[in-house]
């Protein structure tokens, strides 16, 4: 038997989090944290590596025989490319909170949260089995949940709520859908839970409509797609900064993962049935969203509501059927981890300063704190898709290939991208220039952003500015998994119009 | 409809054409440079700039110069850096074409960019942000050069949002000030509005074409449905409007004046602004196909250079006079375009002179305002051309120009636009001529009030000549403005004919009957210009007036008003009603369903009354249930 | 012989009328026999039924069930009793503080 | 008169088959023993020589019981009294592992300031001067020992009785004993022997509707034996009144029992109301017994009235979810929270016992596997989170009511976090063995044709959420209670709280032993 890499990936992390529950110092307790995220990214780049090299790293063991689940892992392009931004991202948010909030619970208590969320997330992005991904998907709530509120704002205990209840309902209703799987599968003689097996078993009727609706409005919670999108500023607001990197950059980013996994994955019929719902759901989304960041007096929530935008955009990308916009959707989701991320940090460097996340409390930093004011822009600029980051070559697969299939919803849908431009700049504006306040000359001056806040900031913006002069690699990586869901759901591209151009 | 001779396909790089991508790179990273290394750099970080814009110059030259060595159908020359993406059917490259219309771009962009370079170390010496200043237009220069250079449109709009992006950083430069913030923001988003018509029209031809290459979709363009055709035309049109300030997108440009004024010069006159009459006649081939959208462009055309000229007859901001004439001036470039193949070369010969001859004017302008510490305000000016000679006398060499003074620069090139909008339709014509009028007389206006009359210096400005580095860049500009027009004019429609497809006609330096009718309106705008601001002592305030002209052009044209009410005002409305609607009502929905199933509790606990006898009868009741339930089922 | 129906349906009256006692008498003593009342319909129905059967099971039960109830008893008088103790009141009504 | 003396004349001695029957025999035993020792013993070994006895004894049962069910060891026993069979297995394992870790609890004295949490004497009125008398010469029921066990052998015998008059003497046996421990409280002796009170004559009142029913059945089969129903009832052709009005009294009887509506309402009061180790013992072991009994009464012996029968499970299972769920959302006092909160379980039971999947391939759950996984899941956490509940205190005794346990988590993490755990676990949240049983018993009456009453519950599970999220929140969101603290428990409280966690947390991760173990058990014979 070859070594479980996938098995072993996942673990690192929880076990890190587990010992880390121990009694042991500060000091001691953040160097252990740090040193098993960096062992975890070294071991999912590892994987990385002999994923391309073309190595099987499937695991496939019986979990509970009775019930036809198995402990399947495996992983796939957009698996490994969610797997990577968590291991990227998770020893970010460690030296970011290398110091959390005063009047919270410990550092250690901090690190070993994000280490078993880690953990968590990794083994959802890698499950190969309903059941399995479904047991990690709930699972994330948990440590989420405290490290909501353990460490979050005034109104932690509230938010922290409010994210869970909205979770566990969607979560609630998708295991009424993950048992029906099996009694449906079980009744055509495949009673599994393996994703491969299912793929075998046919979901017809109503009833595969009910029970891939009972998946998607999971994620429709978990992606936030509007009107189940509410939970999500608050959680943010109301969390740290390094809390939410995590639960926007890397535990919503399952939602759109499930989408395309489990209900294209299982529910080729009942998914292009709902498509054109979908797609104007998402067009919603994306407006509603930035709408919502227009009218954010909260940098968090501004935040957060730049993410229901984005998200819409995965969504459209999703459901619109074609190789370039599901490529662009899953490279969004990679991308958009990443400039959720620097928004998130950097706010969250700035509030440090104020100990305030109202945009009204800002005004005029960019000059006594320009490397501060510059992370800012870079980062909003990301956020806003500007070409030459990332987040642009996703957003624009989307979009032209969208286009070629429904023009008029996307030309909606892009008067998101207008007002990108405005709640990023508004909000850069009014926060960054103008005559310098006493308030900012009080707290910003000679305190730019210090040597570990830039260790931060260095990589997300490295990896933005990468994968966005060099994206090729990443999109074939990702591209596969499109393109075996096309084919598993039965569309094609629609062809050039014009013949002969080429 | 003309149909086109095939357009060569370009050739491979070879020799100094596998250099091409240095002109970006280099600009490119010393920008990066520059912002990273801080202040590390700052002692030495705008000569190096300036060295990085004249490479680029040198290698624009040396590739120009091969060109004109090799024969016609060799000088387009493709050189393919790298797959920037495929996905799909769909490969997007990182690609340059250095064709005889790109490589006079590039030329224009890095001289102007060079000589914009040198005026600014001394028209920037003693900002402290010197260096970042630099680092922005080598950011600038960088971008605006891929824009021209790409061979597709994807890459295209990369350096068109690129340019955007410098625009920005460079327009809010002075941050402090909330009026430079608030521009800035306002051209990167009315920009934004543009670049929805960039991305819907290289979406189109993506599904159209399958590829979003010049070449590719050039050959297509004749046999796209001419719906689609059209379709893709207004979006460029609408990417250009944002680009270019064309009506309706045309606000941001007089507010994008609170940039430091080579910003202006360089950005907002010479180069940025006029890629949208590049996207056009890049896309002369999809045009040719839509005849309706061309007509929207020689329409947009025609509206914006009377409305650019409008706003530049009661503007007091020497700059923002200029910034109308911007537009009035693109607006002509426009017009050419959108005339066809007739106007190609036309929208391209004026634009390469009004890069000269503005860029002189703002710089001018700038060395006056450095002069005036800073004031813009033309009624605070007067008599200067007694204490600024040089700049005097070089923004006259513009002035001329600008206003067709027989031979100088804007002199061919505006009056070949006018004759081509005359034998394209008679009122769009007498439009172009009208306008001409105007800019005359705006321009003698801008004339008297700056150099000519008494004066009008605000107490303690002493108004002073520039040092050399700004004066030298301003003699080389004065001498293309005067230059550039008769140098060109025979020669430029020969030399684009490959790239766009333009027909050379014969031309000759003897005015034709619309040439004469030109001069005949120009001198009538000069004339009377004189009698009104030349004779009469000008008012150090503007006077109150109810002329609804003069306050439509102060107001600029209510365009602000008309965004306000139209889009702004929705929007925050809307954004208001978001935040109110989440909090309110999906919440308060989660909420209620939360205070129903707690109002349920609290009722369903009185049941539960703690007397014994009381639970024995819910049992018993419990048995009548059970009753009625299995003689239900007995019954079904 | 009567019909052995009629024993079943003595049992039942004889079940609901204890029954209600149980619903209707304050008294922990009372409702207390009215349950053994209960018990006892209950023996009239197994012994109805042995009858029927003409088996001894039924006879038999009766037998268990009644040491049953007299162990119930027991118990059931203990605490009643601890009640009375504490309270000097048997009515079930009394011991409410339990409730909600 | 000769037909009726002949049997009695021709009557042999009865078999036992002693070794199959020693876990039961064993416990019996004990019991009488502890009876005994009370006796004998002086006061001052008393506690001793019980705790001996009972913890030794439950070993030995223990043993037994492995022997036995790996040597497959089973069938129709005691002259057809009892059935050993799978299930019988899976759930004496179960009752013995969670009658001796509710004991261990019986035995904490160290949070009490050295005395156990029972009554010094439960004879002497509250408040009165026999009562400080005995308080002050540091009395104790020991007897509450043999009482458990008791209780715990005829649990032992309800569940695995294949005759109906046995399956009513186990009922009593185990009833009886929980009356008297119900009142056996030292702390608030008037609500403790209210419960008892009322555990009592309601007791007693559904134990008259079980009898009832008995005789409807025997009346119309001739016999208390369970297969014997079943063969009855296939074979009848004629009316079927007398085995519905069976059916329906049987099933008040085993359904008060289980706890479920709108035969609940003892639950509340009397969990309130009993010491908190018995609360404990009780919400496990009798839910366990009587659904044990259910399943055998109604799979065994009545299955071919399958049809009437499931319909109105399906209703009283809708019912008890949702008023357990909704009564649980406004208590304020944790025990009648974790009431409630057993009532929704119940529901959540009967949701697979309506589904009754029991013909699968080999290998694959059923109902009845289902449901034994639930109830062992169920009962880790039950055990679990009552003993944690006797840990936090104020200066009378246990603090019960919700808001003081305000902020416990900055007093004690562990209590906070274990009690999280336990809390998940209720609401079936995923890594814990509540949710795999949750998931297992969804699938069991989805598989059984069930599938809406899968959607109800899985609502009604989400509005459940809420309340066990309220506890967490309550521990972990809010300021600290004053007055309020961890109490310093000894290992007989640790114990079963830690072992309890582990099992919960093993379940949740990896289940499959368990499961197999339950699947393999197979269904119940006739």
């Amino acid at each position: 038997m070859t070594f479980p890499w996938l098995t072993f990936l996942g673990l690192l992390p929880l076990v890190g989090g587990v010992l880390l529950f121990l009694p042991m110092g500060r000091g001691a307790a953040r160097t252990l944290g740090l040193v098993f995220s960096g062992v975890t990214l070294a071991v999912a780049i590892a994987v990385t590596a002999l994923h391309v090299g073309g190595a099987d790293l499937a695991v496939q063991v019986p979990w509970i025989r009775a019930f036809g689940a198995w402990w399947a892992l495996d992983v796939d392009g957009m698996g490994l490319a969610m797997v990577l931004m968590t291991a990227v991202l998770t020893p970010i948010v460690l030296l970011a909170e290398w110091e959390p909030p005063a009047m919270r619970w410990s550092a250690q208590a901090f690190f070993a949260l994000v280490l078993i969320l880690e953990g968590l997330s990794l083994f959802v992005f890698m499950a190969n089995d309903v059941l399995l991904f479904y047991l990690f998907f709930e699972a994330t709530l948990i440590p989420t949940y405290f490290l909501i509120v353990g460490f979050g704002g005034v109104r932690r205990s509230y938010a922290a709520v409010k994210f869970l209840l909205f979770s566990l309902a969607g979560g609630l209703i998708m295991l009424a859908s993950v048992v029906g799987v099996y009694v449906v599968g079980a009744a055509q003689g495949v009673p599994s839970y393996l994703v491969s097996d299912l793929a075998a078993v046919r979901f017809d009727g109503d009833l595969g409509r009910w029970l891939m609706l009972g998946f998607l409005i999971a994620f429709v919670v978990k992606a936030p797609m509007v009107p189940l999108h509410t939970w999500l500023p608050d959680a943010a607001e109301h969390s740290t900064p390094g809390t939410a990197t995590l639960l926007v950059g890397v535990l919503d980013k399952i939602g759109t993962f499930g989408m395309i996994k489990l209900c294209l994955g299982l529910f080729p019929e009942a998914s292009l049935w709902i498509t054109p719902f979908m797609v104007w759901f998402a067009v919603i989304s994306i407006i509603w969203g930035a709408l919502g960041a227009i009218g954010s007096r909260n940098l968090m929530r501004l935040v957060a509501y730049t993410s229901v935008s984005h998200f819409g955009f995965m969504v459209l990308g999703i459901y619109a059927f074609t190789t370039a916009s599901m490529t662009g959707s899953i490279f969004y989701m990679l991308n958009h981890g990443f400039s959720t991320a620097a928004m998130f940090l950097v706010v969250g460097f700035m509030a440090k300063r104020t100990g305030s996340y109202d945009i009204a409390a800002y005004g005029g930093v960019q000059k006594v704190a320009p490397v501060l004011a510059g992370v800012l822009l870079v980062s909003g600029l990301a956020t806003l898709s500007l070409p030459g980051l990332a987040p642009f070559v996703s957003e624009f697969m989307v979009i032209a290939g969208t286009w070629t299939r429904y023009p008029v919803v996307t030309a909606v849908s892009i008067i998101g991208v207008v007002l990108a431009a405005v709640y990023i700049l508004r909000m850069y504006q009014r926060t960054m220039t103008g005559p310098v306040t006493d308030e900012t000359a009080a707290r910003f001056t000679g305190r730019d952003l210090t040597g570990i806040e830039k260790a931060v900031m260095v990589p997300i913006i490295g990896v933005l500015l990468v994968l966005g002069f060099y994206p090729q690699p990443a999109v074939q990586l990702v591209e596969p998994t499109a393109k075996a869901t096309l084919a598993y759901v039965g569309t094609t591209d629609p062809a050039p119009v014009v013949k002969g151009a080429k | 409809m003309i149909l086109l001779e095939t357009i060569a396909e370009p050739v491979a790089a070879t020799g100094m054409f596998t250099w091409a991508w240095t002109m970006i790179a280099v600009p490119a990273i010393v920008a990066g440079l520059l912002l990273l290394a801080g202040k590390l750099s700052d002692a030495w970080g705008h000569l190096v700039a300036t060295a990085a814009v004249f490479w680029s110059f040198a290698i624009a030259v040396c590739l120009f110069a091969e060109q004109l060595l090799a024969p016609a159908t060799e000088r387009a020359v493709a050189a393919p850096a790298y797959t920037w993406f495929s996905v799909g059917e769909w490969t997007f490259q990182v690609g340059l074409l250095v064709d005889q219309l790109s490589i006079l771009f590039a030329m224009l962009i890095t001289g102007v960019g060079g000589l914009i370079h040198v005026y600014s170390i001394g028209y920037m010496s003693h900002d402290p942000r010197r260096r970042r200043f630099f680092a922005y237009l080598n950011l600038f220069i960088a971008a605006m050069l891929l824009l021209v250079l790409a061979d597709n449109y994807l890459i295209l709009f990369v350096g068109w949002e690129g340019v955007g992006l410098a625009s920005y950083l460079l327009i809010s430069f002075w941050q402090h000030k909330p009026s430079a913030a608030a521009a800035g923001t306002k051209a990167f988003v009315m920009n934004r509005v543009g670049d929805l018509g960039m991305l819907m029209a290289i979406s189109t031809m993506l599904a159209m074409f399958g590829s979003s290459k010049f070449t590719e979709v050039n050959a297509g363009a004749a046999s796209t449905e001419p719906m689609w055709a059209t379709l893709i035309g207004l979006f460029l049109l609408l990417g250009a409007c944002g680009k270019s300030a064309q009506v309706p997108l045309q606000a941001w440009l007089l507010d994008a004046m609170e940039g430091p004024t080579p910003v202006s010069a360089l950005i907002h006159a010479a180069t940025m602004v006029t890629a949208g009459v590049y996207l056009v006649v890049r896309s002369h081939a999809l045009f040719e196909a839509a005849p309706t959208a061309q007509m929207a462009v020689i329409i947009v055309a025609t509206v914006t250079l009377l409305a650019g000229a409008w706003i530049g007859t009661s503007q007091d901001d020497i700059k923002k006079v200029l910034a109308g004439s911007t537009m009035s001036q693109i607006g002509y470039m426009m017009l050419a375009a959108g005339i066809g193949p007739a106007g190609y070369a036309f929208a391209i010969f004026h634009l390469l002179t009004h890069g000269f001859f503005k860029a002189n004017m703002f710089l001018g302008a700038g060395s006056v305002m450095h002069g005036m510490n800073d004031d813009v305000d033309m009624r605070h000016y007067g008599a200067l051309s007694k204490v600024m000679k040089v700049t005097f006398l070089t923004f006259a060499m513009g002035y001329l120009a600008i206003i067709g003074f027989p031979f100088f620069s804007g002199y061919f090139s505006k009056d070949h636009i006018i004759e081509a909008a005359f034998a394209d339709n008679t009122f769009i014509g007498v439009c172009a001529l009208i306008g001409a009028g105007i800019t005359a007389f705006y321009m003698t206006r801008l004339m008297l009030m700056t150099f000519f009359g008494e004066k009008r210096w605000q107490p303690g400005v002493h108004p002073h000549e520039s040092p050399k580095v700004m004066t030298i860049p301003l003699i080389i500009l004065a001498i293309l403005s005067v230059g550039a027009g008769i140098v060109l004019n025979f020669w430029i429609q020969e030399w684009l004919a490959p790239a766009v497809g333009n027909h050379p006609h014969e031309l000759s330096l003897v005015p034709t009957p619309v040439g004469w009718m030109t001069m005949a309106v120009v001198a009538l705008g000069v004339v009377a210009a004189w009698l009104v601001f030349g004779r009469s002592s000008i008012p150090v305030t503007a006077p109150a007036t109810n002329n609804p002209i003069t306050l439509a052009g102060r107001n600029v044209l209510f365009g602000d008003q008309v965004n306000d009410f139209l889009f702004v005002s929705p929007t925050t409305a809307l954004a208001t009603g978001i935040d109110t609607t989440d909090a309110r009502g999906i919440d308060r929905m989660v909420d209620g369903g939360a205070q129903a199933f707690g109002g349920l509790s609290t009722q369903m606990r009185r049941l539960q009354t703690g007397y014994a006898r009381s639970y024995a009868l819910t049992m018993v009741f419990g048995a009548l249930v059970v009753g009625a339930v299995l003689i239900l089922t007995q019954l079904g | 012989m009567m019909n052995p129906e009629n024993y079943l349906i003595l049992a039942a009256l004889l079940f609901a009328i204890g029954s209600v006692g149980v619903l209707t008498r304050r008294n922990a003593l009372v409702a207390f026999m009215c349950v053994e009342l209960m018990l006892n319909a209950c023996n009239l129905a197994l012994v109805a039924g042995s009858h029927i059967h003409g088996a001894l099971d039924g006879q038999v039960a009766a037998f268990f069930v009644m040491v049953v109830a007299a162990a119930e008893v027991v118990v059931g008088l203990a605490i009643i009793v601890m009640i009375y103790r504490t309270r000097r009141s048997t009515s079930v009504d009394d011991a409410n503080l339990l409730k909600l | 008169m000769s037909s009726i003396l002949m049997p009695v004349l021709e009557m042999a001695a009865p078999t036992l088959e002693w070794r199959a029957l020693a876990p039961v025999l064993l416990v019996f035993a004990a019991a009488c023993v502890g009876i005994l020792l009370e006796a004998v013993l002086p006061r001052a070994y008393r506690f001793l020589g019980q705790m001996t006895l009972v913890f030794a004894t439950a070993l030995v049962s223990i043993g037994f019981l492995v022997i036995n069910w790996r040597g497959q060891y089973g069938g129709r026993l005691a002259m057809g009294s009892i059935m050993l069979d799978g299930p019988t297995y899976f759930m004496w394992a179960s009752l013995l592992v969670f009658g001796t870790l509710a004991f261990m609890v019986f035995s904490e004295r160290q949070l009490n300031g050295g005395a156990t949490t029972f009554a010094a004497s439960a004879a002497s009125v509250p408040g009165s001067l026999d009562e400080a008398d005995a308080t002050a010469a540091r009395y104790e029921h020991t007897e509450v020992f043999p009482l458990g066990l008791f209780a715990l052998g005829g649990m032992m015998v309800f569940l695995a009785s294949s005759d109906l008059i046995v399956m009513f003497v186990a009922l009593e046996v185990f009833s009886l004993p929980l009356y008297l421990l119900s009142g056996m409280a030292r702390r608030r002796r008037l609500l403790s022997q209210e419960a008892a009170l009322k555990y009592f004559l309601l007791g007693a009142f559904s134990s008259g509707f079980f009898l009832f029913g008995i005789a409807m059945l025997y009346v119309f089969s001739g016999s208390l034996d369970l297969a014997a129903i079943h063969t009855a009832i296939e074979g009848n052709a004629g009316s079927n009144g007398l085995v519905m009005i069976g059916l329906a009294f049987i099933a008040i009887g085993l359904l008060f029992k289980v706890g479920v509506v709108p035969f609940h309402s003892w639950t509340p009061d009397v969990y309130m109301g009993a010491p908190t180790p018995v609360t404990g013992f009780m919400a496990i072991a009798t839910k366990l017994a009587a659904v044990g009994a259910t399943m055998r009464v109604f799979y065994v012996a009545l299955d071919g009235e399958r049809w009437s029968w499931q319909p109105l499970f399906a209703v009283l299972a809708v019912l008890t979810m949702v008023v357990g769920i909704i009564g649980a959302l406004t208590q304020s006092d944790i025990k009648r929270l974790l009431a409630y909160s057993s009532i929704a379980h119940a529901g959540f039971i009967l949701v697979a016992l309506v589904g009754a999947t029991q013909t699968v391939a080999a290998g694959e759950g059923t109902s009845a596997s289902a449901i034994m996984f639930y109830l062992a899941a169920y009962g880790f956490a039950t055990i679990g989170a009552f003993a944690l509940v006797t840990m936090v205190r104020n200066a009378a005794g246990e603090e019960n009511n919700i808001d003081g346990w305000s902020g416990v988590a900055a007093k004690n993490p562990w209590v906070a976090g274990l009690m999280s755990l336990f809390m998940l676990s209720f609401a079936g949240i995923p890594l814990t063995g509540g949710f795999i049983g949750k998931w297992a018993v969804f699938t069991a009456a989805w598989r059984g044709g069930y599938g809406w009453l899968v959607i109800v519950a899985v609502l009604a599970s989400l509005v459940a959420v809420y309340f066990y999220l309220r506890l967490i929140v309550v521990m972990f969101g809010r300021k600290e209670a004053k007055g309020v603290y961890v109490g310093n428990a000894s290992a007989w409280t640790w114990i079963p709280v830690v072992v309890g966690a582990v099992a919960t947390v093993w379940m949740g991760l990896v289940p499959d032993q368990v499961m197999q173990l339950a699947t393999f058990a197979g269904g119940f014979l006739r």
